[in-house]
């Protein structure tokens, strides 16, 4: 085991917090920062992610992209946020209205949810749950429920299609997902996500990636394929299939509760994208290379700085497959989940039993 | 979309259940105890490449029938043509297929050139062809892009946009507008072609052989391409042929059909080029063979390049262009297929009857044959392929 | 298939259909099932290669950014933007004769020439109307004009907030 | 479009801030900033039905990029649109989808009228029976961009325009929303020409000086009119195409041994040597009677010799005393085509169908059924094909005329 004294739990305004106040006041002081401090993520992930995401898409495609909003369309996310609260919510008629109406909610809550668990940085998580990868998978799945609610009570046959394959889809992504997460689990030992982070300390081959040997690579990849499916993500954006369902689940919403369903996606992406940092890229731990002085520079920088460097490439690889395939259709990526993925998962898991038994990681 | 209930007016209702149809179906009544539904996808619909409109029969995601409803931008333009000169008329086909526009005019201008016996001086004929076979790179550019784009491969459509942008310049400098160009008259064109002309189609030639493997790297190799298309939409040549497809549609069910080749107009018969032909007759087979035109028609330019004369651009112009009595047709191969000019003139200087025989009609029309059986989801490379263009369908 | 005698050059040619996914039903085995796995995944790399190709090139980004380069943007000397009447060059007056050919050749009925008598009782133009709503643009009445009075403009800024905007008096304006 | 449509939020803030001190000076700033965004944020809806749309798409290309003023997010659902460019033009029966769609986007939604067929009918304001002649007659339209099609440029300035008007908004400078054009349309050159005449007639005759000052036509420093050289070209013989495999003589030779009825139309002569002086080039144009019909088509698919197996169309003919109908059909294989063409009554025209031999044949005749009125006998589905059911008459029809859709051409 490593030395994780150098890794404290808690951070100096917490401390400085609990120093001073009486102790059921601090407690609840901590919450709140912690709340408001996921929220601002909340907040910010999207805003950044947006423009990323355009500039990005823009420069694989000889474009440019925003340019005439702010420094080259930087404040681009902002009007369109500003935008879509200012505009007329409608919702059809025949819609179930508490039903329609919460779907979006729920469906941004979600994501949401799941960033608690997640370690920035050594001493920035909100709580680390010793399930934590069980508390993942179980938020996660509640995703699905806004995008079924949206899909069934727009009162709109492309709304339900897209609800019904985006059901489908993610459903069956999740197991492939949990499949790689428990793989994380056995090599590490742990379900804490925190510990996970622990057990990839040392230089970059002691990554989970490079770790296992050959097997890690394989299983990141399958990681990134799942995960794109699970986000409801182009190539895998069968839910929403511009071409064949208008705006699949989202056809009916406008307005702010449309910006929620936006808001929710790019949460998504850089909560699955954080979740692949944690399990494959030694979360907030810095690259250490094995050079002493190098190393050292390296380590300076802080975790959480390591940790969105790392979730923002993961991201501009998501970005990089959007940009780049063609969708498959919708029987073809139940083909790819049950006939590929699947057993290749666990093959995977086979391996890394044999692996973990024979003491080799 | 907008229209989910169209046609169910007067439902008849059996035990609150609606049993009508919409029209158009085979079928007389619903049955009351299955999971078929209706699904109406247009005239606002981004796979519909523009306003088309279809009924489907479903089951699930499986199409079971599928009734296009046409005439959403159906504008008349034979009876315009029939208050309009021959000449006025030249600038009305431009908006049949504005992606074929210079050889829409070249087959109006044939059809009044063997009524009147005008000839083509040789310069005309050289800048004809390229001008054609440049626009169908462009066409085939910007169907390639869509195509991607409906696949769900956004990037395509900007890539194949960027080497289409390269032609629209060359025939904007030519003709002086990028998509309804009005350039060819009987006898010629209004202008000649200006000195950049030839730089530029060589420049665009070289550009383009890097670019079609850029193509291929993109799209045509792509696993998930090739999933979305073998198989899909099998078209055998016999029905294709019964419902007078044409163009890379028939030619993608293994008819070498080429009216350049087989009833040959301008200077078609002097180029050497080959008619790529599809095995299966499936969406990827349609795909390939416009590929592979693209490739043929910079092989047809390239010779064209390089023997390009000098000389008159036009013969002689006349005051007006007075068919005498009698029925002319003419025909040309556009980026769609075989486009018809049938015209009945009474030997005045309008036609008394104009029509036009559109390659996108005729194919569009054996849809439901490709269609069934598939899924939903298969419909986007079905009618991509196809190549259906609205405007040119309902005239 | 029979073929014009003295058409024969070219011929006809099936596409290919690649390999990496078999058409129909093809024999299961495992090693052919890792060959078009490890074919088709190669050809994912390959693509993504190329749209990264592009993300780090900056130079092959192809954009004119419209209203910054409104300097040096210069549209083709044949493009045609909107009509305009030529004008002599020593008096400023216009070539045009109001003899009509325009509004006779135009499809659409975009031209109105309102001519009125000199005191000569010569036909001299009054009022050139040019309903740009309604203009296609198509270069037949800059072709029928015998005397070279009339041309298309390069202009292309021309959006309007106002239907009637769009009715252009190109000479004879009035009140 | 009222109170309803701009927002829940637009109409509440001023309600609570404007009676606190300094409110109103709030509410001009949060006015401010929402103009901002909703200018910086046009998201179009994906509309465009013909020409203009290809343009459009051009504008979205990498080499206009309309990604540049945030314009990129184009919405295939309506709801999620602010903007709809009408790009191209819109017939009667896409008129009505299009108020749907225009009713189902939420507002502040905007409207560009794109290219010459959207702001009035263009060039297909005179003779069409189904264009609807301006977009503005259905919905409001705020920017009009005229051009067949506009440049990429052209659409771009509309949509800075259009920010513009977008940014100006507030309470200050309410919002015009554009009208609609209610007016009757009528034959704008008539009318002009009638306007004209009047203001000629009024105005006072001017002595030479005055007219000159007015106008600037007087006779004095008017140039001569110069014809300008233009270059003169050359009769041109026409150059021989490779012959196809049949010519006319021995076709028309083989169809006369089977269909002794048969006639060549217009032609004097009756005979093959006829056929053979007439040349290559001449469009074989047979006259079949009615009850051999079906069979001669059959008969040109079947043979062996002829093979026609292609049919390029199936059309009507409105003659002052009969309808003719028009099958023509071609040889994919060979490359000789045949005109057959079949005289009807007016009064009841009906004729057998071709869709036993030619599928393709459906919808052909289904569009000779919709704008000539003729019945096809047999026919599978026998529907209008282009009009609305209760479309009144058949446009092609030259006795067709219905003055509240066509505006005749005057010349």
């Amino acid at each position: 085991m490593i030395d994780t004294s150098r890794f404290p739990a808690t951070n100096a305004i917490g401390d400085f917090i609990r120093a001073t106040l009486p102790g059921p006041a601090a407690e609840l002081t901590n919450i709140v920062l912690a709340v408001l401090a996921i929220l601002t993520v909340v907040g910010l992930t999207p805003v950044a992610l947006i423009w990323m995401e355009r500039k990005v898409a823009a420069h694989f495609q000889a474009r440019l992209g925003p340019m005439r909003v702010g420094y080259h369309g930087l404040l681009q996310p902002l009007a369109d946020g500003i935008k879509l609260i200012f505009k007329e919510v409608m919702k059809p008629e025949g819609a179930d209205t508490f039903v329609f109406f919460l779907a979006p909610i729920l469906s941004a809550t979600a994501s949401f949810m799941v960033l608690t668990v997640i370690p920035f940085d050594h001493h920035l998580q909100v709580t680390d749950l010793a399930g934590g990868v069980l508390y993942v998978i179980a938020v996660a799945g509640l995703g699905i429920m806004g995008v079924l609610l949206a899909g069934w009570s727009s009162n709109n046959k492309y709304s339900l299609l897209g609800a019904m394959r985006s059901g489908a889809q993610m459903i069956s992504y999740e197991i492939s997902l949990a499949l790689l997460m428990l793989l994380i689990v056995l090599l590490s030992g742990t379900a804490s996500l925190r510990e996970i982070v622990f057990s990839q300390a040392g230089t970059v081959l002691d990554w989970w990636i490079f770790k296992f040997p050959l097997f890690g690579l394989v299983a990141f990849v399958l990681f990134l394929i799942s995960s794109t499916a699970e986000l409801n993500r182009a190539p895998f954006d069968m839910a929403e299939a511009e071409s064949e369902l208008t705006g699949g689940f989202t056809t009916e919403y406008s307005g702010i509760s449309f910006a929620m369903f936006f808001l929710a996606e790019f949460v998504n992406m850089f909560m699955a994208a954080s979740l692949t940092t944690t399990f494959f890229l030694g979360g907030f731990l810095a690259p250490q290379f094995g050079l002493a002085p190098l190393d050292r520079v390296l380590d300076a920088i802080p975790g959480f700085l390591w940790f969105f460097l790392k979730s923002y490439s993961v991201i501009f690889i998501y970005m990089w497959f959007r940009w780049t395939f063609p969708r498959p259709r919708v029987d073809q990526l139940m083909n790819l989940e049950w006939k590929v993925l699947v057993p290749a998962n666990f093959f995977l898991l086979l391996v890394a039993g044999l692996f973990v038994a024979m003491g080799l990681v | 979309m907008t229209e989910q209930q169209a046609g169910l007016a007067d439902d008849i209702l059996e035990n609150g259940v609606a049993m009508t149809v919409p029209p158009g179906f085979s079928i007389d009544r619903r049955e009351r105890h299955t999971d078929e539904y209706f699904l109406n996808m247009g005239p606002q619909h981004p796979s519909t490449h523009g306003v088309l409109r279809l009924m489907l029969r479903m089951d699930g995601e499986n199409v079971l029938e599928v009734v296009p409803h046409l005439g959403y931008i159906h504008r008349g333009l034979e009876k315009i043509g029939e208050n309009q000169t021959y000449l006025q008329n030249i600038h009305l086909t431009d908006r049949l297929d504005y992606l074929s526009s210079h050889m829409n005019n070249l087959a109006l201008c044939l059809a009044i050139e063997k009524a009147m016996g005008i000839g083509v001086p040789e310069r005309a004929e050289y800048i004809r062809v390229m001008v054609c076979e440049l626009q169908r790179i462009q066409s085939h550019l910007l169907w390639w892009g869509v195509l991607g784009m409906d696949l769900g491969a956004i990037t395509s459509f900007l890539y194949g946009f960027k080497e289409r942008e390269m032609i629209t310049d060359i025939f904007e400098e030519m003709c002086g507008a990028r998509l309804t160009m009005n350039f060819f008259r009987p006898g010629g064109s209004f202008a000649d072609v200006p000195d950049t002309f030839i730089p530029r189609v060589r420049a665009v030639i070289e550009k383009m052989k890097t670019a079609i493997d850029e193509y291929d790297t993109l799209l045509t190799n792509n696993v998930i391409m090739h999933l979305r298309t073998k198989g899909i939409g099998v078209l055998p040549a016999k029905t294709a042929l019964a419902h007078g497809c044409s163009g890379p549609v028939l030619r993608g069910s293994g008819v070498a059909l080429d009216v350049r080749r087989s009833d040959p107009y301008s200077i078609y018969h002097r180029f050497s080029f080959d008619i790529p032909v599809g095995t299966v007759g499936d969406c990827f087979d349609r795909y390939k063979v416009r590929m592979e035109e693209m490739r043929q028609s910079l092989r047809i330019l390239e010779a064209a390049a390089a023997s390009f004369p000098g000389g008159p651009y036009r013969s002689k112009k006349y005051a007006s262009y007075n068919l005498p009595a009698g029925s002319y047709y003419s025909q040309v191969e556009t980026a769609r297929g075989l486009l018809g000019v049938y015209i009945e003139a009474d030997g005045g200087p309008k036609p008394h009857r104009i029509k036009y025989r559109s390659p996108s009609f005729a194919n569009l029309s054996a849809l439901n044959d490709l269609a069934v059986g598939h899924k939903l989801a298969d419909l986007v490379p079905i009618i991509a392929t196809l190549d259906v263009l609205i405007p040119d369908i309902d005239r | 298939m029979k073929t014009n005698a003295k058409n024969t050059q070219g011929r006809v040619r099936p596409v290919e259909r690649g390999e990496f996914v078999p058409d129909g039903q093809a024999h299961w085995s495992l090693a052919g099932y890792l060959t078009h796995l490890a074919n088709g995944c190669l050809s994912l790399v390959k693509g993504m290669g190329l749209t990264f190709g592009y993300f780090v090139h900056p130079g092959r980004i192809v954009t004119q950014q419209y209203p910054e380069n409104r300097e040096t943007l210069a549209m083709f000397p044949r493009f045609r933007g909107r009509l305009a009447l030529v004008t002599d060059a020593a008096s400023g007056a216009p070539l045009c004769t109001a003899c009509g050919m325009c509004e006779k050749a135009c499809p659409n009925g975009t031209i109105s020439i309102l001519a009125r008598r000199d005191p000569a009782n010569r036909k001299v133009l009054g009022r050139y109307l040019y309903r740009f709503s309604q203009c296609t643009l198509c270069n037949l009445c800059v072709e029928s004009c015998a005397f070279g009075a009339i041309r298309m403009a390069q202009d292309f800024e021309l959006a309007a907030y106002d239907r009637s905007d769009l009715q252009l008096v190109l000479y004879g304006k009035e009140d | 479009m009222g109170m309803r449509h701009i927002g829940y939020a637009t109409r509440t803030i001023p309600k609570f801030l404007d009676p606190l001190p300094g409110g109103a000076k709030l509410v001009d700033a949060i006015e401010f900033v929402v103009a901002w965004a909703r200018a910086n944020s046009l998201w179009p809806l994906i509309y465009g039905t013909a020409c203009c749309a290809m343009e459009m798409m051009s504008t979205g290309s990498s080499r206009h990029d309309w990604a540049r003023f945030g314009v990129e997010v184009a919405r295939a659902t309506p709801r999620q649109a602010d903007l709809i460019v009408l790009a191209g033009t819109i017939v009667e029966k896409m008129g009505s989808r299009l108020v749907t769609l225009y009713e189902q986007m939420p507002g502040p939604k905007y409207v560009i009228a794109m290219g010459s067929c959207a702001i009035s009918g263009g060039p297909f304001y005179y003779d069409s029976y189904s264009v609807i002649k301006g977009g503005d007659r259905l919905i409001p339209v705020d920017v009009y961009i005229p051009g067949c099609p506009p440049r990429p440029e052209a659409l771009l300035y509309g949509i800075m325009q259009l920010q513009e008007k977008i940014r100006t908004e507030g309470r200050r400078n309410p919002w015009k929303i554009g009208t609609l054009n209610q007016a009757p349309f009528g034959d704008p050159l008539a009318e002009a020409k009638k306007m004209w005449a009047d203001l000629e007639k009024s105005r006072p005759a001017a002595p030479p000086a005055a007219a000159d000052a007015a106008g600037g036509n007087g006779a004095i420093d008017r140039p001569k009119p110069k014809r300008p050289a233009t270059e003169q070209f050359a009769e041109v013989a026409r150059s021989p195409l490779p012959a196809p495999l049949l010519d006319n003589g021995t076709i028309y030779a083989y169809i006369i041994e089977n269909f002794p009825e048969i006639t060549l139309t217009r032609q004097s002569e009756q005979t093959v040597e006829q056929v053979r002086a007439l040349g290559q080039e001449y469009l074989l144009d047979l006259t079949v009677p009615l009850r051999r019909y079906v069979e001669l088509v059959g008969f040109l698919k079947d043979s062996e010799l002829l093979d026609m197996n292609f049919l390029l169309h199936v059309t009507a003919v409105d003659r002052p005393d009969r309808f003719e109908v028009l099958a023509h059909l071609f040889s994919a294989n060979q490359g000789h085509n045949i005109l057959i063409r079949c005289a009807l009554d007016r009064q009841q025209p009906e004729i057998p169908s071709l869709s036993p031999l030619f599928a393709g044949a459906i919808w052909h005749e289904r569009e000779v059924f919709d704008l000539f009125g003729i019945r096809f006998s047999n026919h599978p589905d026998l529907r209008r094909l282009f009009l609305e059911d209760n479309f009144p008459g058949h446009p092609l029809r030259k006795d067709f005329d219905d003055p509240s859709r066509v505006v005749r051409r005057p010349y």
